[in-house]
């Protein structure tokens, strides 16, 4: 138990301190009661108002709730997916591309099939899936066939991605089809049995996607602490070379493990698609992937660590929206993640620290 | 066709240099063993920097100010990843993350804008008059210093990697940290050393963008050319001559496409433009899959030394 | 420097102004484009502030007054107003923070940019007692037939109007060729490629157009490198409708310049002059500004009221700025200017809106 | 005169040197023996800088100096061959020989002088080296040597050799012990750690004792000594350190294994069998293709003609995940990178090849109780200190992690096992209770293939001895068939 504290402890405290450090920043600039009063209202923004549920009942918490889990699951599901390349060795620079390719999938499966609600939403949830998965293979193919080291290709793929479907498919081929001279933004939109439901109705955008980003870390969690399959692809990651020897099959399991990284990020699209936007939308300009891989590190690449870091830095930053209107600037959230990152990479620091203080107690 | 080829050629003199700046200092520091995927952060340091401090001084010196910036930033990964013994990759993507919302930042405090700073005097241009109009040859002037210096980058870390004392340490370094150790050089400062000086390369990288492309720091610089360099370094070979081909190869492909869609629409009409746009990754993926690329990294990149750890 | 917190109802003297709310997109505060553009209109034209690094300060008249436009300076008057901005980081910000500024009591919420017309539906849909203003878009249904909803009024521009000007202006300006550097390849930026390419051919049949896509909008390096090679094919004048690449495709027009070319930049949305003054020819500016006021207006008027509008030449929603450079057979460049400027108005000239209908447009004889 | 005064050391947990004080005069020849984990490398790192001792401190001639690194230690002349390589593979002899006191011209490296100074020390010492050669593709053999170079070309005047004959030919073993002992003449002290009693006798003018961190003796004289006080000493009891031999092969065991004319990278029309019960010896210089045969027994390698039989089935190839489940046992040559994963458990070791299996695995999940009862047993049979499974595999000493590899191998039943420099660096209980391991699977009905580069373990072993040549086999020899010299021939191929 001590342990489990200790090992997560640097990643807590990174965060606290990344947050007192902000504050202070603010406080400095500010005055320390306006600092105050913005945190508050980030902190509002981001678990509920209780000082306003007569005006607004129950939404006073549904809606703050709902954009900090938007906001979570897509964390979550990025941060997952560079976390299980990173349990097999690989960098997943490409969380941002399969995501891409995951969301324009969700976004055509969901306008343009014809299937049941309910099983129309799991079917583009699974094709987007496999579309993102069958994207991240090409790194992990190109990795285990022909040596290519996948940060170069997984960089390569996200531009690939990018280019082929914000710069060609979504403005030209897959663009929706509108009458005159009107721009829409994306494609078509998706059908309402494709949408994923929200869970607490119009007001609040929860929605299934968080459930099932909760379900993928848990998932995740258990294949990988618990199964054979998990286990090999921890020894592949830290020597592959005694991997082999074990007879862990390198090729098949770099390419699973990928598979299944780019299956994360792929869903991370789809449910961006078909949860909140529904349809893709003509750019999606915020670099998922890349806050994926900061999720990643901050959880130590534990499923769920990554879902802890995602939920704090998702309300962290659907609350930091309020930070604009007390005149902080519109990336005060990121900035806190970076900062928060920097102080978990310097977490052998921590550690001796801590463990200076746990001896001493 | 004379023609083409000439503007081919100026504007990949033009477009190349942030890319080999950032990408040979990339390949100095992964070849002293230290994983640098910061290098999008430091250059947007280096472009901020020189940009702010050209407001001050003569650009040239602004320059060299973008240096240091990219070189302080490298400072806090070698303090993190050398002293601290942190994971070098994630020391670098937190670098890249505080800088990208840190230069918002700071362009807000310092120049009350969310869009650019304000516009400083350009590095001015190596014109011979006449020359330039030289078919070709005359597409090797009226560029700025830099460029011809980007040129002499790759040229200089070579043979420093091969002739000085220095380089054969940093060579040894990446390879086998204990080998270095136990004859007594200290691995940590060494290491050091490249990480620095890498960080100046990938601050000059930045700067050329805000003093020499463009004449102020503008807010998205510099927009995803620091993981090209990353990728251009591992397409060289982790050397510092492969990473500068692949980083003007880079800039060529893209030089090539815009010329085409200019000298010949209708040829350049038969694929859409997005496709256009992806196929210089497409084919350099096609490329690596062709030829393959085994090995080439240097044995102890990634990890941290530790003299008492086996 | 006396300063005032944005957030409402902190001052008495504020608690008697409506709210204006407004959600930029992606671009954000500092685009030098149309976010910037809108938020002129609400913050220095409606409420005389100005904003500093988070916090709003009274803005001189005379300050003021330089931001308008001589045409338009008797109508545009200060408002009692509040400012209320919110930046969008991501496409799925676009709803929350609409509904954000709702609940901060907004009066009326401005979305601007097409990127938003979906989140400024749903916003609308779920407040019908608070009132909306839609830039760049109608609401549009999931079919892409326009919706109108009652409390939402949308404005789009013609902006291939303003652009048929600037090709015409620079079909003077130039002798055999001239660029058009684009940004993402996207129906927008094809709206302004049409329309400038309708005015080159009618100015001079034989000026020949050069078309390049960045693919982007934030790569500046980008904008310059596809500037460079139009101009050294001989481009004279360059037009850019490309965000942040445009600023680049302008400093590469300013160096040849610089170099001793005769060539020229047209800049897009705003005035842009002041990036190029020397070299600056005109900008294509798109009156965003002056759609957020006319909204304010009506609003502090209790005369707002939703429906479409369209913006072209005739409505003032797209103009030349000032053109202060000289060139060879400026004056007869700018009467003939004048007088197309005249024909569109009256709709006697139907510009191209896309590359399939300047196919079979017929420039009007001089 | 050097002094290591109380000197303490722990690691975590554990502590490796407890209070020791040694001295050492010059032109000295000290021997350091010790079990494995003893505790003799930390002793040396310390006195090369390369450990800071957590008590105690170093003197030289009276002085009290902090040795912060190594550099230090190569100031005062300090020479160390580390029981780990410490070259850099892809550099040049020269280059790695010349690395921190690189000879310079105008401020650039001077290749040439480099270059000379290594013809000239390697001639010295009676070393054939090309200082061009890239060290990566040396042999273990002749990279020992380059160590020794560079060590030299410093100056050295107290020379720590740790373990140095470990991968050494008798020949170039004698080499080095008469380079050693001519420098020693000349003044230099020399530190010598082994685990081969008998060159440790042969050798040193003094021998030392560490069991366990703690010094047992240091004042021993060879001449007044003996293997059995020697090994009483480091081991704390009286202990039978003779390998049964065996019951020899029964007439009539099956084949296990069957070559002919194999060919591979490497090797050439390789011919031999293993029957059940036997011990094959595979005997040669390093890098004559035992590494490559050793490879394609265990499916690292393919092979391009010839037959491979094995269990009386032929096979056209052969993978890792085939031999473990076809029972062929691989006690590598480079453990850290081929047998074990440094930064999994002990434990997660233990599992690793059999992971998928019970007691590791109920169907396809792990079954961690299974599992540690598995290794707490095998760490219990194996004699694996500290026994601690949970700890982390690269906080045991190389011995220790040798005894867990060879353990994890000959658990079950296997049919062949291949074992390459199976007793490498272990001290004499291990590697006595390692051979006598391996002659109880072959009794139990296995083949087993040893490949060693020492003669006598080849001879101690094996019922049959390969010898093997240039890739190829030059000499096939049954027990007490061939005297060491005519191995030695054959090892070199005069024969032919
Ligand atoms: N990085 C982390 N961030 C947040 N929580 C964590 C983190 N790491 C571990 N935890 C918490 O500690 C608990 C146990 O962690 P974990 O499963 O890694 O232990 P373990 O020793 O590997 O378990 P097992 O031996 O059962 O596989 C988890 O339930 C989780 O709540
Ligand atoms: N860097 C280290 N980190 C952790 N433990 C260490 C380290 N170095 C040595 N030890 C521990 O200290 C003890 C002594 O190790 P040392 O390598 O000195 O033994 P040794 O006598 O050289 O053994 P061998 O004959 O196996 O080489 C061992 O228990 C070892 O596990
Ligand atoms: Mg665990
Ligand atoms: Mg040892």
């Amino acid at each position: 138990m001590k342990n489990r504290l200790l090992a997560i402890a640097p990643s807590v405290l990174a965060v606290a301190l990344a947050m007192l450090l902000g504050f202070v920043v603010v406080a400095l600039t500010k005055g320390v009661s306006e600092a105050a009063g913005a945190f508050a209202s980030m902190f509002a923004g981001a678990f509920g108002e209780p000082s306003r549920v007569d005006e607004l009942g129950v939404f006073a918490f549904l809606r703050p709730w709902g954009e900090s889990a938007t906001k979570a699951t897509l964390l979550t599901l990025t941060g997952l997916s560079v976390a299980v390349a990173f349990r097999v060795g690989l960098f997943n620079i490409g969380a941002q591309g399969q995501l891409v390719v995951g969301a324009l999938v969700a976004a055509l499966a969901g306008a343009h099939l014809a299937l049941p609600a309910g099983l129309h939403a799991v079917v583009a949830l699974g094709l987007a899936a496999v579309a993102g998965g069958a994207w991240a293979s090409l790194a992990a193919w190109l990795k285990v066939r022909r040596g290519v080291h996948e940060v170069i290709s997984t960089i390569m793929l996200n531009w690939v991605a990018l280019r082929l479907v914000e710069g060609w498919l979504v403005p030209g081929p897959a663009r929706a089809q509108v009458e005159g001279n009107n721009s829409i933004n994306g494609t078509d939109q998706v059908l309402p049995g494709a949408e994923l439901p929200n869970l607490f109705g119009e007001s609040s955008r929860l929605n299934a996607g968080f459930l099932l980003a909760v379900g993928v870390a848990l998932a995740l969690l258990f294949f990988l602490q618990r199964s054979v399959r998990g286990f090999e692809w921890k020894v592949a990651g830290l020597n592959p070379h005694a991997a082999k020897a074990a007879g862990v099959p390198l090729e098949r399991t770099v390419v699973q493990a990928m598979a299944v990284a780019g299956a994360c990020a792929g869903l991370a699209g789809a449910v961006l698609v078909l949860g909140t936007e529904h349809r893709y939308p003509g750019t999606i300009s915020a670099p998922w992937g890349f806050d994926g891989i900061a999720m990643a590190l901050l959880g130590q690449g534990h499923p769920l660590g990554v879902l802890a870091s995602a939920v704090w830095f998702g309300a962290l930053r659907a609350g930091g929206t309020r930070l604009q209107l007390a005149g902080i600037h519109k990336s005060f959230p990121e900035l806190i993640q970076g900062v928060a990152l920097v102080l978990v990479a310097a977490r052998a620091a921590w550690e001796r620290l801590l463990a200076r203080a746990v001896r001493r107690a | 066709m004379l023609e083409f080829f000439h503007t081919l050629l100026f504007s990949t003199l033009e477009a190349a240099p942030p890319l080999v700046f950032a990408a040979v200092g990339a390949s100095l520091c992964e070849r002293a063993g230290v994983v640098n995927v910061g290098v999008e952060g430091m250059m947007r340091a280096g472009a901020f920097a020189a940009a702010a401090a050209a407001l001050v001084m003569p650009t040239p010196l602004g320059v060299v100010v973008g240096a240091l910036a990219g070189a302080s930033l490298a400072a806090v990964h070698g303090l993190l990843c050398i002293r601290l013994r942190s994971d070098q990759v994630v020391s670098g993507m937190a670098l890249n993350l505080v800088m990208l919302a840190l230069g918002t930042f700071l362009l807000e405090a310092v120049f009350h804008s969310s869009s650019g700073s304000t516009p400083i005097t350009q590095l001015s241009r190596l014109s011979l008059g006449s020359i330039d109009a030289v078919p070709l040859l005359g597409a090797l002037f009226n560029h700025s210093a830099l460029t011809y210096l980007a040129v002499l980058a790759p040229l200089l870390a070579h043979w420093a990697l091969k002739h000085t004392r220095w380089g054969l340490r940093v060579r040894a370094v990446g390879e086998q940290p204990q080998a270095v150790a136990a004859v007594g050089i200290p691995v940590g400062t060494l290491r050091f050393s490249a990480v620095l000086l890498s960080g100046a390369l990938a601050g000059v990288g930045g700067a050329v963008l805000s003093t020499a492309t463009l004449d102020h720091f503008e807010h998205h610089m510099p927009s995803g050319l620091g993981f090209m360099a990353v990728a251009a370094m591992v397409f060289g070979r982790w050397t510092p001559l492969g990473a500068a081909g692949a980083a003007t190869f880079f800039a060529l492909a893209d030089s090539l496409r815009i010329g085409l869609a200019s000298s010949a629409p209708s040829l350049a009409q038969l694929v859409p433009g997005g496709v256009q746009l992806a196929l210089p990754y497409a084919l350099t993926l096609l490329v690596l899959a062709v030829q393959g690329q085994r090995g080439g990294a240097p044995a102890a990149l990634g990890q941290s030394f530790d003299l008492e750890r086996r | 420097k006396k300063s005032e917190p944005a957030v409402p109802g902190a001052t008495p003297a504020a608690a008697a102004a409506r709210i204006v709310g407004v959600v930029t997109d992606v671009g954000g505060r500092g685009d030098q484009s149309f976010n910037d553009s809108a938020l002129r209109g609400l913050e220095a034209w409606a409420a005389a502030q100005q904003y500093q690094s988070g916090s709003y300060a009274p803005l001189s008249p005379e300050a003021r007054t330089a931001t308008i436009p001589e045409a338009l300076r008797a109508k545009v008057t200060p408002l009692s107003v509040k400012p209320l901005v919110l930046q969008s980081k991501s496409p799925e910000d676009y709803q929350p923070n609409l509904q954000l500024l709702v609940d901060q009591r907004a009066d009326l919420t401005v979305g601007v940019g097409f990127l938003l017309e979906n989140a400024v539906e749903q916003v609308a849909k779920a407040n019908p007692k608070s009132s909306f203003l839609l830039i760049d878009s109608p609401i549009l249904d999931a079919q892409g037939q326009p919706a109108a909803l009652p409390n939402v009024r949308t404005v789009v521009f013609r902006e291939e109007e303003g652009s048929f000007l600037a090709g015409v202006l620079a079909g003077f300006a130039a002798k055999d060729t001239v660029g058009f550097v684009g940004g993402m390849e996207i129906p927008l930026i094809k709206k302004f490629e049409a329309g400038f390419r309708a005015g080159v051919k009618t100015a001079n049949p034989k000026v020949k157009v050069l078309v390049g896509y960045t693919g982007s909008f934030d790569n500046v390096a980008a904008g310059k490198q596809l500037a460079q090679d139009q101009l050294a094919k001989g481009a004279e004048v360059v037009f850019q409708a490309a965000g942040s690449d445009g600023l680049g495709a302008i400093q590469a027009v300013k160096e040849a310049k610089a170099a001793g070319k005769r060539v020229f930049a047209i800049g897009v949305d705003s005035d842009q002059a002041h990036l190029a003054p020397d070299a600056m020819l005109t900008s294509m500016v798109k009156r965003v500004d002056l759609a957020v006021y006319e909204a304010a207006k009506d609003l502090s008027e209790g005369k707002f009221t939703g429906g479409d509008r369209v913006m072209g030449l005739k409505e003032g929603g797209v103009s030349l700025a000032p053109v202060t450079l000289d060139f060879e057979g400026k004056a007869a460049a700018l009467a003939r200017v004048d007088a197309l400027q005249a024909l569109v108005a009256q709709g006697k000239v139907q510009v191209p809106a896309n590359l399939k209908a300047l196919e079979t447009f017929e420039p009007p004889a001089p | 005169m050097i002094a290591l005064e109380h000197i303490s050391k722990r690691f975590g947990s554990c502590v490796a040197l407890d209070d020791v004080s040694l001295t050492l005069s010059p032109g000295e020849r000290l021997a350091v023996v010790g079990e494995n984990g003893a505790g003799k490398s930390s002793l040396m790192n310390v006195l090369y800088g390369l450990y800071q001792p957590d008590v105690g401190q170093v003197r030289f001639g009276g002085e009290t100096v902090r040795l912060s690194s190594p550099k230090d230690a190569v100031r005062r002349g300090i020479g160390m061959v580390h029981q780990h390589f410490a070259l850099v593979p892809t550099l040049t002899v020269a280059e790695n020989v010349m690395l921190g006191h690189e000879p310079l011209r105008r401020g650039l490296l001077d290749a040439r002088a480099a270059r000379e100074e290594v013809v000239r020390a390697a001639k010295a010492a009676g070393f054939a080296l090309d200082p061009d050669a890239t060290v990566g593709g040396l042999t273990v053999g002749s990279q020992q040597k380059v160590e020794i170079l560079k060590a030299l070309a410093r100056g050295a005047k107290t020379l720590i050799l740790d373990e140095p004959t470990a991968v050494l030919t008798p020949q170039e073993a004698d080499e080095l012990f008469a380079s050693a002992r001519a420098l020693s003449e000349q003044g230099t002290s020399v530190v010598l750690i082994s685990h081969k009693l008998a060159e440790v006798l042969a050798f040193a003018t003094r021998i030392a004792v560490l069991r366990r961190g703690k010094l047992v003796r240091a004042d021993l004289e060879p001449a007044k000594t003996s293997p059995a006080e020697l090994a009483a000493l480091m081991v704390g009891e009286g202990v039978a350190l003779d390998v049964p031999t065996g019951s020899g092969v029964a007439a009539g065991a099956k084949e296990v294994l069957r070559l002919e004319r194999l060919e591979a990278k490497g090797l050439a029309r390789v011919s031999l069998t293993v029957r059940a019960g036997e011990v094959v010896g595979i005997a040669g210089v390093d890098g004559n293709g035992q590494r490559e045969l050793a490879e394609v027994l265990t499916g690292a390698r393919p092979w391009t003609a010839g037959t491979f039989t094995l269990l009386g089935q032929q096979r056209s190839a052969l993978t890792p995940a085939d031999c473990h489940a076809l029972g062929i046992a691989h006690v590598p040559e480079d453990r850290l990178r081929d047998a074990v994963v440094k930064d999994l458990t002990v434990e997660e070791n233990v599992a690793l090849g059999r992971h998928g299996a019970a007691p590791n695995a109920r169907g396809p999940w792990v079954d961690v109780a299974g599992r540690h009862a598995n290794a707490v047993t095998l760490m219990e049979a194996s004699d694996v200190r500290p026994r601690e499974p949970l700890l982390r595999l690269g906080e045991l000493s190389g011995g220790n992690q040798q005894k867990l590899v060879v353990g994890r191998e000959l658990q079950g039943t296997p049919t062949l096992v291949v074992a390459v420099q199976p007793t490498r660096g272990l001290d004499l209980l291990a590697v006595a209770e390692v051979r006598r391991r391996l002659r109880q699977v072959a009794d139990a009905g296995a083949g087993v293939l040893v490949v060693s580069l020492d003669l006598d373990e080849v001879r101690a072993l094996a019922d049959t001895i390969v010898v093997l040549a240039h890739g190829r086999v030059t000499g096939t020899f049954a027990r007490g068939e061939a005297d060491e010299r005519e191995l030695g021939r054959r090892m070199l191929a005069v024969s032919a």
